[in-house]
């Protein structure tokens, strides 16, 4: 492992995928093989992907720790980096370092019924742990995912989710926000938080990820406590901005906790519990 | 380890001795109308009165750190070293504040996982404290349970008795650089609570309510900190000046050839620091980010740690361009909340 | 990464001479971001062109560097090249090692090395680049003509008469200008209202043209293809939609010796009254400043003369607003008068040019025959000044009128011809005559009419008696001259109209430092102006002569009618665009913009409460010069093709490579 | 090479040195006529690497800084002639900023020789040759940039110019301010009122905002009373409040004109209480801007506290005197004096953050499309940075002297702002803060504007 808290691993671009057309996923393959070896990082984790000579940006990593051999992320372009990352091609050289953060206990998952929520680009850490789950579908109970987005055209993972909508053993749906269907979309129309009612969940025995945007988070959140879930059965993660990564920077500091060591996976509990601003 | 104890001459005459023991030392020197950490050659170069207008932490924390550097091929990139720590320093005439503050810092960057570039530069610094005689109108080390002797973060204590100056060797590296001094120090005791007491009586009264830590948390909801900070600017010099203020960005700098990735300094109360891509700030107001220091540094910093992110050393509320005493801020702050 | 393609021309020998383009090309693909570099013998060649189509098309490549000759020579044709492919135009841009590097820097080496780095610094700048649209303006397709002299004129009949609206605005109660004032026309002698009056009556009647006389553009608005423009119609105080133009009202006006400014002064007329006998429109107009009815409020014998009952003393201003897509500025001259200089005195039978026209006019108040102002006698000697005024930085102007050279000789000659026996004088600097026919006119006029031309100046006129008394100085003889006569006419200088620096400001066209509107160039857009869509006709611009103002309101007319020849007009989308949300609104943009392309536009929340406002760049209106965006102190502008980011990675790549 | 050069060239091996000029041209003039030189075989120096832009009027200021950090030794600036500009005015607008620039480099030390503007149309192909000779054989008389600037031996630390002068006594208007405010608040006039309150520290004063009419004992008045509270103006002070009534002295209010003629208040929005001011106090000497201010009296103001003001007469040459001080310097030395200077620069912005004239809503210094100032605080960030605050503040700065009072590191940005005002009011006849209804005076131009320092 690097000695050096800050310097990037080399990584090739293996793979460019457009999701939608301001979302992107890179696929990544270290340069040194047996960094490639030794790699290893859980649901969850994020990372710092570096555009050399324009900075590095963080996000989620949204491949599975069962897909083994590369990483993948899925960003936005929103601004100097990303757009610099958008230009990378196939065979490009770029950095990364992590994993850094916490994960989704999987662990404390084993055994129980799992609802998925995902919205816009917070489906990209969903995708990872619901994989690394689906890899391992025999250890859980129900399964629930629910994709949404503000249009068709912004639905990440479009693919990804008519796969899981056409498996047998998981009830997948996917909707967009109302006025934003187009012509054939084959999903449901209405706010996640609706959707989520209307697929009404137990709340018995059962874990709910939800990750996305901060409007939808909080409005879901009430959905989920009408419906009967508490706190603790609900599994999130903070998006704050950060720089090192390490609880250094200060950027992701919220009263006690530094998202980027003591996150970003938290229950809606722990964040209830901590002050109001993120 | 208890501290072995010396006598010298005088402080001046502890760093002749330093210097004369071919050590490199950077020591408070009066630049500008302003005292200021810089290099000196000779004693009398060094400035041992009053206080530097930065804290001392520039040296293991400088305002401008290169992380790596790269050189763009085609294709490719070939990543380059970061920056050569500077050649092992003796830090001279550090306040006790200013001392206690880099062991503040010593703590966030070396807990796990550590900051290599901040311990690189570190490890290369032995520091020697200088007790406060004088203490200024803006000093507040005895609110935050530090006093103008206090030992904290100093490798080698000086305190400036009657007759001659007490050294108290207070680490290895303390140690390690008493050996270097021969006969400038003489093995021998003093007692320098006398000292401790004249300069705590010639503080201004400053005194932190208790239970501040939890009163702070209980008042994060409260509207008051919007009037409290109505004053504040939102520059960074409280943060810049502060002795225990350590957030940085981490940015790129290039052109067509290569580039380098810096640390610099930034600042909570800064409007772009938590600002989101998305546009989004968690911290929208300057009330919120006023907040977030006090409470970083008198609730959430001592709930984990035990003692408050502040070492008492009153720069920032010298310093700032508005009048903003932070003291002050948070005992009323906390108070309301009672 | 960019995949960016560097094509490196040898231009023949031209560059490969003094560059090693071959080494360069080399060194060219191991920059960052290039995917394909070579070099071709003519890249501006069918063949060197396809090289980049099918290299962009094979290798995906993202950007285009041509490294050959200046940009100005060859852009369109490799950006042409480039959409050929595929690739929006914009993503090329041209390395000048021709004009800039291999014509002149003769060692080799050197020429190589920078050859080289011109590339990278291209090569930064097209991996900032972004795909550009051309932007599309709307446009009225009817034109506004400013003046109705034979310039508006000229320009609005040859618009209308091609099939397109115009609307014509004259600021005198008729349309004519000064050509309608004028006896005859040099050098063929026509009759000056006998070619203009009809032309006069075809605006009149042209069912394209709408005309305000009387009327004053009041405000400007908009750009090119999308004018609005405000035009004030002053209060002729007569009803023009009754009136028959039958002149009784003139007959009973009690004020009737106001100078009459057809007339130059020279002669009189009513308060109300028709500007003269061909005016068009022929109707009359109170003149409120000496019309008794306006000063003491009781008169009314006008209008109790009035058969039609369309004298309306209560008639106010109205505000008209016309939108137009090109707008032609034809405000005409004035010529100084003729108490420019203290020694030559003020006397009434010193004159200028334009008052010695109106007494050579048939139409005049003397009829045609020249008389004195002092005393009606017809003057037996003549003195005429050219340069009286011109060609004088000190006292006057220091440019040339171009016009008076040509009738002062027209004037001794046609006072010969009515006076036979009279003698001429003038007094010249130096004779210009350069038009066609001119100098022979010229010649006539001395050897034939026996006009006496002296090379002098006037240094003093005084009144002696009945006389005045010249004295000049004849430089080529080198004596000095006392001539005694009934009359002086002074050539004075031409000026543009008051006003007309107004004018061209509510434009936005440039002007000297006399008010002569700027054309965009002088020699090769000499109608056009920097605002696109506004064009110059006639004495405006400069002095000069009729025919000039006719072929130059032609040349207007032909350049509206090829703005109209296009439904939208397309313009480079080198423009500057702002970002709204760092926008201060300090507004520095729109003082500093030469063009009036910001504007204020006002951000709503969904339910309409306004929020901020901020500038706007009117894309229609910008010319892309850039100045907005350094003035912007918190860069919240930017020029696309040339923007900050561009030009600080062109920097970026000069530390050497 | 090493990382530390990769961005900035290392000091340069003088024995195959070669200058290295960037030329930013206009497209219409000098590009053409560059082309001309060509067309016409007109040889010169390739030392030069152009960069072409429309219009000299789009050559910011910050390339020119750009290009110095990249590692020019000299920048040519070129563009059309006075008169043939292609969009009618980019050049007499880009006069005016060059000769601030212009200015500011000298002041700054940076040798003329590294400097240099030119008019040069697309006829004069040849004039282009010589100017780039003429360019290019200055810096080989200058030499290289040192990339870092220095060695000029002892200097020293400021200037002393003038003795300190003592701080008059302050004027009693303390109960006439507080009846005032009172009544202001009272009244529903306003709907805060800011003013000074006493500070934590002994001899401190600080902004005070005084909502009820209750609270206006807290309001004084002294000498320590050194915050310009025109700054507020625009950081939510409307916004949060509505009205606001603001105790202004003579320089605050030439900050509230700034501000109503950069349209950033509405008259409507602000009453201003005017208070006579005979000095303030800064370092335990009165400021030094007070010692060339002729007027206790602000101007603009709804109203005035009275007070008998001792006649005190201008004293002194103020900063006039040491900005004569530092151009005594040698280039050299006054480079060398500003580089220690700016060494000091910890960017905590505090210079920013109280300048009433600095209100952007997003600096560009935090800007990093493209990175206009270097985020470093070394060399090269520090020098950008302070570059191009003092350009930003040409012919705006009111001469409040906050920047200066606030700096922890004691740098002289009043000597950068009154260097410049000085300029401006030379140049183009312009005093900040004067009168709202004028054009600030880069926003604008003569056609007889000075041009002597362009080729």
């Amino acid at each position: 492992m690097r000695t050096e808290t800050y310097e990037p691993h080399l990584m090739t671009v293996a793979q460019v995928r457009d999701e939608t057309a301001d979302v992107r996923t890179l696929r990544l393959t270290f340069t040194d093989p047996a960094l490639a070896d030794s790699f290893a990082y859980r649901a969850g984790q994020f990372a710092f992907y570096s555009a050399f000579g324009e900075g590095e940006s963080v996000f989620c990593i949204a491949s599975s720790p069962t897909e083994t051999g590369y990483v993948e992320c899925s960003f936005k372009l929103t601004g100097k980096v990303t757009s610099a990352l958008r230009r990378l091609s196939e065979g490009d050289v770029m950095g990364f370092r992590g994993p850094y953060g916490n994960s989704f206990p999987i662990d404390e998952m084993v055994g129980h019924n799992l609802v998925f929520i995902g919205g816009g680009i917070g489906m990209a850490p969903v995708r990872s742990i619901l994989v690394n789950c689906l890899d391992r579908r025999s250890e859980f109970g129900d399964i629930t995912i629910l994709n949404g987005a503000r249009s068709a055209a912004d639905l990440v993972y479009r693919d990804q989710t008519d796969a899981w909508t056409a498996r047998s053993d998981v009830r997948c749906v996917k909707t967009v926000d109302p006025g934003g269907d187009s012509e054939g979309w084959d999903g449901e129309v209405g706010l996640i938080p609706h959707v989520l009612e209307r697929l009404a969940p137990t709340p018995h025995n059962t874990k709910v990820v939800l990750c996305g945007p901060p409007i939808m988070i909080k409005f879901s959140l009430i959905s989920l406590e009408k419906m009967g879930f508490s706190g603790e059965q609900v599994i999130t993660t903070l998006e704050n901005r950060m720089k090192c990564g390490v609880g250094k920077c200060g950027r992701c500091n919220i009263g006690g906790a530094y998202v980027c060591c003591d996150g970003p996976v938290f229950t809606a509990a722990q964040i209830a519990a901590l002050p109001q601003e993120f | 380890m208890s501290p072995t104890t010396y006598l010298a001459d005088s402080a001046q005459a502890v760093l002749t001795a330093i210097l004369a023991a071919g050590q490199r030392v950077v020591a408070p020197v009066e630049q500008a109308g302003l005292l200021a950490f810089a290099h000196v050659e000779q004693a009398e170069q060094a400035q041992l009165i009053g206080q530097t207008r930065a804290s001392a932490k520039e040296l293991a924390f400088p305002r401008t750190q290169r992380l790596f550097g790269y050189r763009f091929g085609n294709p490719g990139v070939e990543l380059l070293p970061g920056e050569e720590p500077p050649a092992p320093t003796v830090l001279f005439g550090v306040r006790p504040c200013d001392a206690a503050g880099l062991a503040i810092l010593d703590g966030v960057f070396g807990a796990e996982p550590a900051d290599a570039p901040y311990l690189a530069r570190r490890a290369r610094i032995t520091v020697v404290g200088l007790s406060c005689d004088q203490p200024q109108a803006h000093c507040a080390c005895t609110a935050v349970g530090l006093s103008p002797t206090a030992t904290d973060g100093s490798d080698l204590l000086l305190t400036p008795l009657a007759e001659g100056v007490l050294v108290e060797v207070l680490t290895a590296r303390g140690a390690a650089l008493v050996d270097l001094l021969g006969e400038a120090l003489r093995p021998g005791a003093a007692d320098k609570a006398e000292v401790t007491a004249r300069a705590e009586a010639a503080m201004a009264p400053r005194a932190l309510p208790a239970g501040l830590a939890d009163g702070l948390a209980a008042a994060f909801g409260e509207a008051a900190w919007a009037d409290a900070a109505a004053r504040c600017l939102g520059c960074g010099t409280c943060a810049f000046v502060c002795p225990t203020c350590h957030c940085f960005d981490v940015v790129d700098e290039s052109n067509l050839r290569g580039g380098q990735r810096l640390r610099v300094w930034d600042a909570c109360q800064f409007g772009l620091f938590t600002l989101h891509a998305s546009g989004h700030n968690p911290r929208a107001d300057q009330a919120a980010r006023y907040r977030q220091r006090a409470l970083h540094k008198f609730s959430y910093y001592p709930r984990a740690h035990g003692r408050p992110m502040c070492v008492g050393c009153g720069r920032c509320v010298n310093a700032c361009p508005a009048g903003m005493d932070i003291f002050e801020v948070a005992a009323t702050a906390a108070a309301g909340q009672g | 990464m960019a995949r960016i393609g560097v094509f490196i021309c040898h231009c023949g020998e031209n560059i490969a001479r003094n560059v090693d383009v071959d080494r360069v090309a080399e060194a060219a693909a191991q920059i960052p971001g290039v995917a394909h570099a070579e070099s071709y013998r003519y890249m501006c060649s069918d063949p060197g062109q396809r090289k980049i189509r099918e290299a962009i098309v094979a290798q995906g490549l993202t950007g285009i560097v041509v490294a050959a000759c200046s940009p100005h020579m060859h852009e369109n044709t490799f950006q042409n090249a480039v959409e050929g492919a595929g690739l929006n135009r914009y993503l090329c841009e041209m390395a000048n090692l021709r004009e800039h590097c291999s014509w002149v820097h003769s060692d080799r080496e050197e020429a190589t090395s920078k050859a080289l780095e011109l590339i990278a610094i291209m090569v930064e700048k097209v991996k900032r680049n972004q795909p550009l649209a051309p932007i599309r303006v709307p446009m009225t397709k009817r034109a506004l003509v400013i003046g109705g002299g034979i310039a508006g004129i000229q320009a609005a009949l040859d618009i209308a008469n091609a099939g397109r609206d115009v609307v014509l605005v004259e600021r005198e109660p008729s349309i004519g200008g000064h050509m309608a004032q004028l006896s005859e026309t040099f050098p063929t002698l026509d009759c000056s209202q006998c070619i203009m009056t009809p032309r006069m009556v075809e605006v009149k009647n042209h069912p394209r043209i709408q005309l305000y006389t009387y009327a004053e553009v009041e405000a400007v608005d908009g750009y090119v293809g999308n004018f609005t423009v405000t035009i004030r119609r002053r209060a002729r105080s007569v009803d023009e939609s009754k009136c028959t133009g039958c002149g009784a009202c003139t007959q009973r006006c009690p004020q009737k010796k106001i100078a009459s400014e057809f007339d130059a002064g020279m002669g009189q007329r009513p308060a109300i009254f028709i500007p003269f006998a061909q005016a068009v429109p022929n109707l009359p107009v109170i003149d409120r400043t000496r019309c008794t009815m306006f000063l003491k409020g009781k008169c009314g014998l006008c209008a109790k003369a009035c058969p039609a009952g369309c004298i309306d003393y209560e008639q106010t201003d109205t505000l008209v607003t016309e939108e137009v897509g090109a707008i032609v500025m034809a405000t005409g001259f004035d010529v100084q008068p003729p108490t420019l200089y203290p020694e030559y005195g003020s006397d009434p039978d010193i004159i200028n040019g334009l008052q010695f026209e109106r007494l050579l006019s048939a139409s005049g108040p003397t009829a045609g025959e020249p008389r004195r102002p002092s005393n009606g006698e017809v003057p037996r000697s003549v003195v005429f000044v050219a340069c009286a005024g011109s060609r004088d930085p000190a006292r006057g102007v220091p440019y040339c009128s171009s016009i008076c050279c040509m009738y002062t000789a027209k004037h001794a000659l046609l006072y010969k011809h009515k006076v036979h026996d009279g003698q001429a004088y003038v007094f010249y600097m130096d004779i210009r005559a350069a038009g066609k026919n001119y100098d022979a006119f010229v010649h006539r006029v001395i050897a034939e009419e026996g006009a006496q031309y002296l090379r002098g100046r006037v240094s003093r006129i005084y009144r002696d008696g009945d006389q005045l008394v010249v004295r000049g100085a004849d430089t080529l003889s080198g004596t000095a001259l006392t001539i005694r006569a009934d009359l002086v006419v002074l050539a004075t200088a031409v000026t543009p109209r008051p006003g007309s620096d107004a004018l061209a400001q509510k434009l936005s066209v440039p002007y000297d430092a006399f008010g002569f509107a700027s054309e965009a160039h002088p020699k090769l857009r000499p109608v056009e102006t920097n605002t696109a869509g506004v064009f110059l006709a006639g004495t405006c611009q400069a002095p000069r002569d009729i025919p000039d103002t006719v072929a130059q309101a032609g040349g207007c007319a032909a350049k509206v009618l090829a703005l109209f020849s296009a439904d939208q007009l397309e313009r480079e989308p080198v423009v500057s665009r702002v970002n709204e949300a760092t926008c201060v609104a300090c507004f520095d943009c729109e003082r500093v913009c030469p063009f009036h392309a910001p504007e204020h536009r006002e951000l709503r929340n969904r339910a309409g409460d306004l929020l901020r406002v901020v500038s706007h760049i009117n894309e229609g209106v910008c010319a892309g010069c850039g100045l907005c965006v350094v003035t912007c102190r918190s860069h919240s502008i930017d020029l696309a093709g040339f923007s900050d980011e561009q030009t600080f990675a062109e920097i970026g790549a000069l530390a050497p490579f | 090479m090493s990382t530390e050069t990769l961005l900035t060239p290392s000091a340069p091996d003088t024995a195959t040195w070669k200058p290295r000029l960037v030329a930013f041209v206009c497209n219409w003039c000098t590009y053409t006529g560059a082309d001309l030189a060509g067309t016409s075989r007109t040889e010169y120096p390739a030392n030069v690497r152009i960069v072409r832009l429309p219009c000299s009027g789009r050559i910011d200021p910050h390339f020119i800084i750009r290009a110095f950090e990249q590692g020019a030794d000299g920048v040519l600036v070129s563009g059309c002639h006075p008169g043939d500009c292609h969009y009618t005015a980019g050049n007499y607008h880009a006069r005016r900023k060059f000769m601030v620039l212009h200015a500011l480099a000298e002041f700054l030390g940076i040798e003329p020789e590294r400097l240099q503007f030119s008019w040069v149309s697309a006829a004069e192909g040849r004039k282009w040759a010589d100017v780039v000779s003429d360019v290019v054989a200055g810096l080989l008389r200058v030499g290289p940039v040192q990339p870092t600037w220095g060695g000029a031996g002892e200097l020293p630390v400021r200037s002393l110019s003038e003795p300190p002068r003592p701080v008059p006594e302050p004027l009693d208007v303390v109960g006439e301010l507080r009846a005032t405010a009172q009544r202001w608040l009272s009244d529903c006039r306003v709907d805060v009122f800011v003013g000074y309150g006493q500070g934590s520290l002994p001899g401190r004063l600080r902004p005070a905002f005084i909502t009820s009419p209750d609270e206006v004992d807290q309001l004084v008045w002294n000498e320590h009373a050194v915050n310009n509270l025109a700054t507020y103006l625009t950081r939510g002070l409307v916004k949060r409040h509505g009205r606001v009534g603001l105790l202004v002295k003579s320089c605050d209010a030439r900050a509230v004109v700034g501000l109503l003629q950069e349209r950033q208040i509405e008259r409507e929005q602000v009453t201003l209480l005017g208070v006579p001011c005979i000095g303030v106090e800064v370092d335990g000497a009165l400021a030094p801007k007070c010692h060339t201010c002729d007027s206790a009296w602000p101007a603009l103001v709804d109203e005035v506290l009275s007070a008998e003001v001792p006649l005190t007469p201008v004293d002194g040459e103020g900063l006039a005197a040491e900005i004569a001080w530092v151009e005594k310097m040698s280039p050299a030395q006054r480079r060398a004096w500003w580089q220690a200077q700016f060494d000091r620069c910890l960017r905590c912005y505090a210079c920013r953050a109280v300048c009433p004239l600095c209100y952007c809503s997003q600096c560009i210094a935090d800007q990093s499309r493209p990175q206009w100032v270097s985020k470093s605080s070394d060399g090269r960030g520090n020098l950008a940075w302070n570059l191009v605050r003092a350009f930003h503040l040409a012919g705006r700065c009111v001469g409040c002297g906050e920047c200066t009072r606030v700096c922890p590191s004691n740098i002289r940005l009043d000597l950068l702002n009154a260097k410049l005002a000085q300029v401006v009011r030379d140049e183009f006849g312009y005093v900040a803060g004067g009168d709202p209804d004028l054009p600030p005076p880069l926003t604008t131009y003569l056609l007889e504007d000075h041009e002597e320092f362009i080729r």
